[in-house]
C-alpha cells in the first residue's frame, strides 16, 4: 500500500529523535574541544623524530642524518643537513630536519626505510596554523619526541621497536667483546663517504623553499660520542 | 440487534457491494475479493439473526415497507421487503450456508486463475438469493430470480473452456428459461387481475384474503379458477428452478460447475427458491381448495409432479457413477419431497424439509467437494475407494450427512423432516398414491446412499488419484465440521413433540396423533435400503475400477437405462431439439429464397431509377447553378478584400463605430 | 466619496497606464497584476469583499501567472531585440480613437443625471451570494463552469506541440 | 457640477477603459493587446459593481453575480489567448500581431 | 482582536483582549479602532517573528537529533558568554545575516530585486489575519476568510517570479519558472482539499468553522473535520499540498541546493535573504494555522474537561504539533524529482480530492443517517476514500518497487 514505506520511514527517525536522549548507543556525537574520543592506536597522519632522553632531545636523537628518508620521500618533503663539527667531520646527527607537512602525503615510507628507528608516524592533528608557509614547516625542534611519548601514542609498536634495539645492541655488545679492537676503525673507514655525499649534497641543494630557521640554536660542540656504538 | 422491514435492503446490499468490488478490483486482488465477499457475508448473517429476531417477536405479523418504483400511467409500480419468519429464517440459513461454502470456495478455487471472477459471482448469486428472500413484491422476485438464473449460469459455467461446463451452463439456463416464461406470464396476468404484485399491503396485497377471493371467484378456459390458472403458470417456474420432473434435467448437468457452486446454488439455495417461491405464495395456489367444483386443484398437481420427481430422482440416482450426480439426482429426489409437502397442503414441513436439506446437502456436497479436492478431480465411485483411513474428517462428516439424508432414526434431522413429509402425505384427502411415491423412494434412498459411501471410502483405492489422496485444509474442513453439527442437530426444532418451527411458521399448526406407526414403517423401510446397500456394495467391497457394478450384474438393462437417466435427455433432443432444428431449417429457406429475392428485385428499381436522374440532374439542373455560383465566388474574391488581417484596425474600426453610434445615440437625446 | 476612492482609482489607472506604455513585457505584466490588484481594492471599498477575494485569486495569482508563462515562452529571439514600441503609426490612429471613446464615455457620464439611491445598510453576505449562485443562477453557474472546462481543454490542445507532421518552425 | 459618487466610478471605469483600449490600438505585441483587453473587461466590472452598489437594489447582488460570472469567462478567455499567443509564436517564431495576417483577403 | 464581546469569558482567555483594551483606554474613542488594529498587527508581528526564531533553531535541533548529534548548543549570550543550549543561535544568526553584503548583479532589474522579498514578506504576514488564535482572537473577521487566505496566498508566487527574474541569472529564472509550476500544481488540491470542509461546514469565515467543530460525541470524543473519512483525506491530502505550497522538504526543490544552485534565491543574499527564509517559515505557520482551524478544530479542547486551559493555549498547542510534524517530514524524506513532483499532484492529489468532494458530499446528505445506517454511512464513506487511494496509489508508484543493483 502507498504511504507504509513512508510511515516507516516517519518511525525510524522518530526512533532516532527520542533515542538520542536517553540511548548513549545512538547519541554517538562527542562535543570535541571537551570532549574527545580515543584515537585508535593505529591512526597516524605525519612523521616525526624519536629522542630517547627528554633531558637531552636534540643530543639523544636516534636519527643519523643518513638521509634514505629524504631520498625515498615519495613528494620530498624532507631536507636533512647533518651536523659537522669544526673540522668538517661527520657528526652523524641531523642539524637541520625539516619536513614539510603541507607537501606530507602520509605515505609512511620514511618509518619504513629507516634503518635506526627513528622517524616515526605522529597522531598530533590538531596543526592548524594561522601562516600556511613557515607554520607547516617543522623543524628539527617540532618534529624531535620522546621515546615515552611514542610508547604513549602507539605501544604495542614502541614495545617492539625497543625490544629490537635491545636485542641489536646485545648483539653489537657481543661482536664488540668478541672483536673490540677493530670496531673504532671500521667506524671511521665507513663513515667517510657518508661525510662526503652529506657535504655534496649541502654544496648542491640551495635549499630556498625553507629559508634556514634563523631562530635554531645553534647546536652546541657537544662532544658527543663519535662511535656510533656508545659505551655500555 | 433488531433489524425492521425497512433495513431489510441492507441484506443483499451487503454482497451486491461485495460483487461490486469484485468486478471493478483488478485480477490480482484475490484477498480483497475474497475477504470483501465473506465479509459481506457474515455481515449480512448477522443482519438475518437480528432479522430473524425482530421477526420471532411477532411471527404472525407481516412486517412490510412498501415504496413505489416508478408511476406508471394511473398508478405507480410499488416494490417492497417483507419481514415474517419464512423470509428471516430462509435469510439465516442462506447467509449461513452461503457463508460456510465461502469460505470453503477459499480454499477449494485456491489455484483458480479466475478466483478473482469466482468470488464475484458468488457475491452476486448471494445478493440476487437475498433480495429473492426479502422481496415483498412478485415483481422484484422475479428481477432477482432472473439474476439468480444469470449468476448460476455464469457459474456453471466458470470453467467455459470445457464444452461441457458451457453446454451445461447453456442447458440450465435455457432450461430454467422455460419455467420462467410460465411464471413471467403468470405475474403479467396476475398484475392484470389484481393491479398489484405486493404480496402484503395492508389488505390489497395479492396472498391477502380479499384480492384472493376474488382471484378464486373468476373462472378462465376448461372451467379452472384464474387463482389456479395463475398458481400453475407460477408453480412452471418453481418446477424450472426447483428441477421438478418434466424440467430435471439440467440439474444434474449443472454439476459441471465448480463444486462449491453446485453446493450453494444446486443443493442449498437457488433450487430452494422454487420451493420458497411456492410456499411464497401458497394462499394463492391454495385459494381454489374452497371451490369443491374446480376440475384440478393448483395443489394436487404440485403434488403430482413431486411425488414423480421423488420417485424418479431416487431412482436414477442408483444408477449413477458420478459421486456429484447421484448427489444431484437425489437432490432433484428430495426437492419432489418438498414439493410434494406443498402439495399436500404442508408448506410448513416443506421448509422444514428444506432448511434441513440445505444444511446437509450443502454438507454432502462440500465433504463430495473435499473427496474430490484429496483425490485430484477424480469424480468416478468407481475409481475412488479406502478413502476412510486418509480423509477422517471428511469421511465422518460425509456419514453424518449420508445419515441425515437417508433419514436414519433420531439423531439426524432429515428423520425428523422427511418423516413429517410422509405424515403429511399420509393425511392427504385426495390420493395415497404420492405417499406410496414417498416410501419407495425412502427406502431408494437408503440404498443409493449407502452405496455411494461404500464406494467412495471403504474398501481399497481404486485409481490413482485416490491412492495419493490427502486430508483437505482446515479453511475446508472446519466448514465442514459446522455444517455437520448443524445437519445432525437442526431437525430438534420440528420434531413431533415439540414443534417450534411449524408453530413459528404457521400459528395455526396442530400436531395429529397417530405418526407412531407411521414413523416405526418408515424406520423399517430405511433398515432395509441400508441393509440392502450393506449387502451390495459394503460387505464385498469393489476390487477394481471396471469391475462391474452388482445391481448391474443383475439386472443390466435396467442398470443400464438408469445410468442413462431413463433417456430424458435423447427424449427431449428427439422431440424439442428436432423441432427446433427442423424449424429454424425452414426459417434460414425462407430468408435465403424467398425474402433475399425480393430484396434483389427491390435494388435493381433503385439503380434503375437512380441512373435516370443522374442523367437529368448532370445535364438540366446543374447548368445554372455553376453560373450562378461562379458569380457568388467572384463577388465574395472582391470583398474579401475587406479582410485586410490586421487587428488593430478591427478594433480601430469598432471604437470609431461605437464613437459614431454613441454621438448619434446622446445628440439624439439631446434634441 | 472618499479619499480612499481617489486613491484606488489613481493608482489603478496610473498602473495600467504606465504598464501599457512600458517596453519591458515582464514589468508591464507585473504592473498589470498591480492595477488589478487596484480593482479588487475598489471591490473592496464597493463592499463586495468575496468579489476582492476572488479578483485576487484568478487575476493575481493566475492570470498573471499565465501572462507571466506566456511572455517568457514567446520571448523574441536574441537578435530581435525588445519589444517595439508603440510605433508612431499606430499611435496617433490609437489615442485618436482611445480620446475620441474617452470623450464619448465622459461626455454621456457627466451629461447624464445619474440619481444615487438612498444608500440602505449594504447586507450582502457570502451566504446569500452563495443562495443565489445555487439557487436563480445555478443555470448560469453550471454553463460557465462548462465554459471553463471547455475553454481550458481547448487552451491545452491549441498551445501543445503539434503532431510530429505539422508544418512547424518555417524559417 | 455636481458629481455622485456613481458618477466618479463610472469615470474611473471609462478612464481605464480607454487606457485598455489605447494599450490594444497602440501596441504592436500580442500579449499587450490581450492585457489591454483584459483592463477593458475590468473596467466593465468596475461598472457592474458601481451601479450595484449604488444602484436601488443592492440587497439583490446581481451585480456581484454578473462580475463573478464575468471573472470567471475573463479566465477563461486570458487562458485561451495566451494559448492562441503561443500557438502563433510556434508558427511565425514572433507575436507580433500585425504579422498574424495569413487568412487575409 | 476584536470579534466578540469579550466580556462572559472567564479572565484567563480574554487576557490578551483585556491587556490591549488597557493599553489604548486612554486614546479618544474615535481613534481607539485604528490603535487596537495596530496593536494586533504588531502583536502578531512579535508573535510569529520570535516563533521564526525559535523554530529555525528547533529545526535544526531536530534535524540534529534526529542524525543523533546535538545541534547548535554553543552561541553565547552577548557579552556574557553564557551558553544556553543554543538559545542565542537564532540572535547570532540574525546578526550574521544583517551585516551581510547586500550583493545586486549587475544588470539586475534593482527595483523588482528589492522589491521581491518585501513582497513576499507582505503577503505571508496577510495571512495572519483571518486566522482565529482563540475563543475571542480573530484579527479580522471576514465573511470569505479562507477565500482571503488562499488569495492572499496565491499572490506569494508572484513575489517568487520577481525574485527569479529580477535577478538576471538564468538558474535563477528556470528555478522560479519550476517553482510556479510547483505552486500552480499544488494550489489545485490544496483548493480542493478544503472545499469539502467549507460543504460541510456551510461558512466561508474561519470563526464558524471553528464553532461548528466545537461538539463531543458522547461527551469525550471531538468531532473535529479531521475524525470523519473525508475529513481525514482532505487533512492528509492538505497536509501534502502544504508541505509543496510553503517549499519544504520534500518539496523543496525550488531553493534545494542540489537543484538549480539556490532557485531563485541564488543571487540573494544578507537581509534579502533573511527575509525570503522568514516569509518561508511564515507561510509554514500561516499553513498550519489553517490546517488546524479547518481541519484539527483550530481552538478547541480535545476533550471538554480541559477547557479550562486558554483557547488559544490549545492553539499554539495544535500549531506547534503541526510544525514539528513538517520537521519530522524534512528529517525523514529524500527530495522528490521534478516529474514526481508533478505527478503526484495531478495524478493522485487532484483526482483523490477530486473524489474527496463526493465523498463529503455523501456526508452532508447522509447526515440523517442513525443506527445500523451510520454504521453504513461509515462504511460508504470509508470505502469512498479508501478505495481510490488504494487504486491511484498503485498506480502512482506502479514500477517503483524496491530495485535490485546489479553492478553497483
Amino acid at each position: 500500500m502507498l504511504g507504509s514505506g513512508l510511515l516507516q520511514g516517519l518511525a525510524v527517525t522518530a526512533k532516532n529523535l527520542a533515542g538520542s536522549f536517553h540511548d548513549p548507543a545512538r547519541y554517538v556525537t562527542t562535543e570535541y574541544p571537551e570532549q574527545r574520543t580515543k584515537l585508535p592506536e593505529n591512526y597516524r597522519n605525519f612523521p616525526f623524530l624519536v629522542h630517547d632522553d627528554p633531558a637531552d632531545p636534540n643530543g639523544t636523537l636516534r636519527c643519523v642524518a643518513c638521509q634514505i628518508c629524504e631520498k625515498e620521500c615519495p613528494p620530498q618533503c624532507i631536507y636533512i643537513v647533518m651536523e659537522r663539527d669544526e673540522k668538517g667531520k661527520a657528526l652523524r646527527r641531523p642539524k637541520v630536519f625539516d619536513l614539510d607537512i603541507s607537501v606530507c602525503i602520509s605515505c609512511q615510507i620514511c618509518v619504513e626505510v629507516c634503518p635506526f628507528d627513528a622517524i616515526k608516524m605522529d597522531q598530533e592533528y590538531e596543526i592548524a596554523t594561522r601562516n600556511r608557509f613557515g607554520g607547516l614547516l617543522l623543524h628539527r625542534e617540532d618534529l624531535s619526541k620522546s621515546n615515552a611519548y611514542y610508547h604513549q601514542i602507539h605501544p604495542t609498536e614502541a614495545a617492539g621497536v625497543d625490544a629490537a634495539l635491545a636485542e641489536q645492541k646485545a648483539k653489537q655488545a657481543a661482536a664488540k667483546a668478541a672483536k673490540a679492537a677493530p670496531a673504532p676503525k671500521a667506524a671511521a673507514t665507513t663513515a667517510t663517504p657518508a661525510t662526503a655525499a652529506t657535504a655534496q649534497d649541502s654544496a648542491i641543494s640551495p635549499a630556498p623553499a625553507a629559508p634556514p630557521p634563523a631562530s635554531a640554536p645553534d647546536t652546541p660542540a657537544n662532544p658527543a660520542p663519535a662511535n656510533p656504538p656508545p659505551d655500555a | 440487534m433488531r433489524v425492521p422491514a425497512h433495513l431489510l435492503w441492507l441484506i443483499p446490499a451487503l454482497p451486491l457491494l461485495a460483487a461490486g468490488i469484485g468486478a471493478f478490483a483488478p485480477r490480482t486482488a484475490r484477498r480483497t475479493t475474497a475477504g470483501s465477499a465473506i465479509a459481506a457475508m457474515a455481515i449480512s448473517f448477522l443482519l438475518s439473526c437480528g432479522a430473524l429476531v425482530t421477526a420471532l417477536r411477532d411471527p404472525a405479523v407481516h412486517a412490510v415497507h412498501n415504496f413505489a418504483w416508478f408511476d406508471l400511467g394511473h398508478g405507480a409500480l410499488r416494490l417492497g421487503w417483507l419481514l415474517d419468519p419464512l423470509t428471516a429464517l430462509m435469510g439465516v440459513m442462506v447467509t449461513l450456508v452461503g457463508l460456510l461454502i465461502f469460505i470453503f470456495s477459499a480454499g477449494y478455487m485456491a489455484e483458480d486463475a479466475n478466483f478473482k471472477q469466482f468470488f464475484c459471482f458468488l457475491s452476486l448469486f448471494g445478493a440476487a438469493m437475498l433480495g429473492l428472500l426479502v422481496a415483498n413484491s412478485l415483481l422484484l422476485l422475479f428481477i432477482c430470480w432472473e439474476l439468480v438464473g444469470l449468476a448460476s449460469y455464469l457459474l456453471i459455467g466458470f470453467w467455459f473452456h470445457q464444452p461441457s461446463a458451457a453446454a451445461a451452463a447453456k442447458k440450465a439456463f435455457i432450461t430454467t428459461r422455460i419455467g420462467d416464461l410460465g411464471l413471467l406470464v403468470g405475474l403479467l396476468w396476475l398484475y392484470d387481475a389484481t393491479g398489484s404484485l405486493l404480496f402484503f399491503d395492508g389488505g390489497e396485497g395479492v396472498l391477502e384474503a380479499g384480492p384472493l377471493a376474488a382471484l378464486s371467484a373468476q373462472t378462465t378456459v376448461g372451467g379452472l379458477a384464474v387463482s389456479t390458472a395463475i398458481g400453475l403458470l407460477i408453480f412452471c417456474g418453481a418446477a424450472g428452478k426447483s428441477g421438478q420432473f418434466p424440467l430435471h434435467v439440467w440439474l444434474p448437468d449443472a454439476m459441471e460447475g465448480p463444486t462449491p457452486v453446485s453446493a450453494l446454488i444446486h443443493a442449498a439455495t437457488m433450487v430452494a427458491a422454487g420451493v420458497f417461491l411456492i410456499a411464497r405464495v401458497y394462499p394463492l395456489l391454495a385459494a381454489d381448495l374452497t371451490l369443491p367444483s374446480a376440475p384440478l386443484h393448483a395443489l394436487s398437481v404440485v403434488a403430482t409432479i413431486g411425488a414423480i420427481t421423488a420417485l424418479l430422482g431416487a431412482v436414477i440416482a442408483v444408477g449413477q457413477n458420478d459421486i456429484k450426480r447421484i448427489l444431484a439426482f437425489s437432490t432433484v429426489s428430495q426437492l419432489g419431497y418438498m414439493m410434494l409437502a406443498l402439495g399436500v397442503g404442508s408448506w410448513v414441513t416443506a421448509i422444514f424439509h428444506l432448511l434441513t436439506h440445505a444444511f446437509f446437502k450443502a454438507l454432502l456436497f462440500l465433504g463430495a467437494g473435499s473427496v474430490i479436492h484429496a483425490a485430484h478431480h477424480e469424480q468416478d465411485i468407481r475409481r475412488l475407494g479406502g478413502l476412510r483411513a486418509p480423509l477422517r474428517v471428511t469421511f465422518a462428516t460425509f456419514a453424518v450427512g449420508m445419515m441425515a439424508l437417508a433419514g436414519v432414526p433420531f439423531l439426524f434431522s432429515g428423520f425428523w423432516s422427511k418423516e413429517a413429509i410422509l405424515h403429511a402425505a399420509h393425511g392427504w384427502s385426495v390420493s395415497q398414491l404420492p405417499f406410496a411415491a414417498g416410501l419407495i423412494a425412502v427406502v431408494l434412498t437408503a440404498f443409493y446412499t449407502t452405496r455411494l459411501v461404500a464406494e467412495v471410502f471403504l474398501g481399497t483405492p481404486r485409481g490413482e488419484g485416490a491412492a495419493r489422496a490427502q486430508e483437505s485444509p482446515a479453511v475446508m474442513t472446519v466448514p465442514l465440521v459446522l455444517l455437520a453439527v448443524c445437519a445432525a442437530l437442526l431437525g430438534f426444532i420440528g420434531t413431533p413433540w415439540w414443534p417450534w418451527l411449524q408453530r413459528t411458521l404457521d400459528p395455526t399448526f396442530a400436531t395429529e396423533p397417530g405418526g407412531f406407526g407411521l414413523m416405526a414403517v418408515s424406520i423399517v423401510l430405511v433398515a432395509t435400503g441400508l441393509g440392502a446397500g450393506w449387502a451390495l456394495y459394503a460387505r464385498i467391497p469393489r476390487s477394481s475400477a471396471g469391475e462391474a457394478d452388482p445391481v448391474e450384474r443383475r439386472a443390466p438393462r435396467l442398470f443400464a437405462a438408469l445410468a442413462d437417466r431413463l433417456g430424458f435427455d435423447e427424449l427431449y433432443a428427439a422431440t424439442v431439439g428436432r423441432l427446433n432444428a427442423w424449424t429454424a431449417a425452414f426459417a434460414d429457406a425462407l430468408d435465403r429464397r424467398v425474402w433475399d429475392g425480393t430484396v434483389r428485385l427491390l435494388a435493381g428499381l433503385g439503380l434503375f431509377t437512380g441512373q435516370v436522374t443522374r442523367e437529368t440532374d448532370e445535364n438540366l439542373i446543374n447548368g445554372g447553378f455553376d453560373a450562378a455560383s461562379g458569380g457568388l465566388r467572384s463577388g465574395g474574391r472582391a470583398y474579401s478584400r475587406g479582410q485586410s488581417g490586421d487587428t488593430h484596425s478591427y478594433l480601430r474600426y469598432i471604437a470609431i463605430g461605437f464613437t459614431l453610434i454613441a454621438l448619434a445615440v446622446l445628440l439624439g437625446v439631446r434634441r | 466619496m472618499s479619499l480612499a476612492f481617489l486613491l484606488i482609482a489613481f493608482l489603478t489607472v496610473a498602473t495600467a497606464a504606465v504598464a501599457m506604455a512600458l517596453r519591458n513585457l515582464v514589468r508591464s505584466a507585473l504592473l498589470l497584476g498591480a492595477s488589478w490588484a487596484g480593482v479588487a481594492a475598489f471591490y473592496l471599498w464597493a463592499g463586495a469583499e468575496f468579489l476582492a477575494f476572488a479578483q485576487v485569486l484568478v487575476y493575481v495569482g493566475a492570470i498573471s501567472m499565465v501572462v507571466l508563462f506566456a511572455v517568457l515562452l514567446t520571448r523574441p529571439s536574441r537578435d530581435e531585440g525588445a519589444v517595439s514600441p508603440a510605433s508612431a503609426g499606430r499611435l496617433l490612429p490609437a489615442l485618436i480613437a482611445g480620446g475620441s471613446v474617452l470623450g464619448v464615455l465622459v461626455g454621456a457620464i457627466v451629461g447624464s443625471p445619474l440619481r444615487t439611491a438612498a444608500k440602505p445598510p449594504l447586507a450582502f453576505t457570502v451566504r446569500e451570494l452563495g443562495l443565489q449562485l445555487m439557487g436563480p443562477h445555478a443555470a448560469s453557474l453550471v454553463v460557465v463552469g462548462a465554459l471553463l472546462t471547455v475553454a481550458l481543454l481547448g487552451a491545452v490542445v491549441i498551445a501543445a506541440p503539434g503532431r510530429p507532421g505539422d508544418r512547424e518552425d518555417p524559417r | 457640477m455636481n458629481l455622485s459618487p456613481l458618477h466618479l466610478c463610472l469615470l474611473f471605469s471609462s478612464a481605464l477603459f480607454c487606457v485598455g483600449l489605447i494599450g490594444a490600438l497602440s501596441r504592436g505585441n500580442s500579449i499587450l493587446v490581450l492585457l489591454g483587453v483584459e483592463l477593458m473587461l475590468n473596467a466593465g466590472n468596475i461598472n457592474l459593481i458601481a451601479f450595484w452598489r449604488f444602484g436601488p437594489a443592492p440587497a439583490e447582488g446581481t451585480g456581484v453575480l454578473f462580475v463573478l460570472f464575468a471573472i470567471a469567462i475573463a479566465a477563461a478567455e486570458a487562458a485561451v489567448g495566451l494559448a492562441l499567443v503561443i500557438a502563433v509564436h510556434r508558427h511565425q517564431r514572433n507575436i507580433r500581431l500585425q504579422e498574424a495576417n495569413h487568412l487575409r483577403g | 482582536m476584536s470579534a466578540h464581546p469579550a466580556n462572559a469569558l472567564p479572565l484567563l482567555e480574554r487576557l490578551p483582549v483585556a491587556l490591549r483594551d488597557a493599553c489604548t483606554s486612554w486614546l479618544p474613542e474615535s481613534w481607539r479602532w485604528l490603535a487596537n488594529s495596530l496593536l494586533s498587527i504588531v502583536a502578531i508581528f512579535v508573535v510569529f517573528a520570535t516563533l521564526f526564531a525559535l523554530l529555525t533553531l528547533a529545526e535544526r535541533k531536530i534535524l540534529g537529533r534526529v542524525q543523533n548529534r546535538p545541534g547548535p548548543n554553543r552561541a553565547p549570550l552577548p557579552f556574557l558568554g553564557i551558553r544556553t543550549y543554543g538559545l542565542a543561535q537564532p540572535l547570532a544568526d540574525g546578526i550574521k545575516m544583517l551585516t551581510k553584503e547586500d550583493i545586486v548583479p549587475r544588470g539586475a532589474d534593482r527595483v523588482l530585486h528589492f522589491l521581491a522579498p518585501v513582497a513576499l514578506l507582505a503577503f505571508s504576514i496577510l495571512t495572519f489575519a483571518v486566522i482565529p488564535y482563540g475563543r475571542a482572537l480573530l484579527p479580522v473577521e471576514l465573511d470569505a476568510a479562507v477565500l482571503y487566505f488562499f488569495a492572499a496566498g496565491a499572490a506569494t508566487e508572484l513575489a517568487i517570479f520577481m525574485a527569479g527574474w529580477a535577478s538576471r541569472n538564468k538558474y535563477s529564472l528556470l528555478a522560479a519558472m519550476r517553482a510556479l509550476a510547483q505552486l500552480i500544481s499544488y494550489e489545485l488540491p490544496l483548493l480542493l482539499s478544503i472545499v469539502p470542509v467549507v460543504l460541510v461546514a456551510g461558512s466561508l469565515s474561519t470563526s464558524e468553522i471553528v464553532e461548528q467543530q466545537g461538539t463531543w460525541l458522547f461527551g469525550v470524543f471531538p468531532q473535529w473535520h479531521v475524525f470523519t473519512p473525508w475529513g481525514f483525506a482532505g487533512f492528509l491530502i492538505f497536509f501534502v499540498a502544504a508541505l509543496a505550497e510553503s517549499n519544504r522538504s520534500p518539496f523543496d526543490l525550488p531553493e534545494a541546493e542540489s537543484e538549480l544552485i539556490a532557485g531563485h534565491l541564488t543571487e540573494y543574499s544578507g537581509f534579502k535573504y533573511a527575509l525570503f527564509f522568514m516569509a518561508e517559515y511564515f507561510g509554514m505557520c500561516a499553513l498550519s494555522g489553517m490546517g488546524v482551524t479547518l481541519f484539527l478544530g483550530g481552538w478547541q479542547a480535545p476533550i471538554p474537561a480541559l477547557a479550562f486551559i486558554p483557547s488559544y493555549g490549545w492553539f499554539a498547542a495544535k500549531l506547534l504539533a503541526l510544525l514539528f510534524v513538517f520537521m519530522w517530514i524534512r528529517a525523514t524524506f529524500p527530495r522528490l524529482r521534478i516529474d514526481q513532483l508533478t505527478r503526484l499532484a495531478w495524478k493522485f492529489l487532484v483526482p483523490l480530492a477530486l473524489v474527496n468532494l463526493f465523498t463529503a458530499a455523501f456526508w452532508v446528505l447522509s447526515s440523517g443517517w442513525a443506527g445500523p445506517l451510520a454504521f453504513a454511512r461509515w462504511l460508504v464513506a470509508g470505502t469512498l476514500v479508501l478505495g481510490p487511494f488504494l487504486v491511484l496509489g498503485r498506480r502512482l508508484s506502479a514500477g517503483l518497487g524496491p530495485r535490485t543493483y546489479r553492478y553497483a
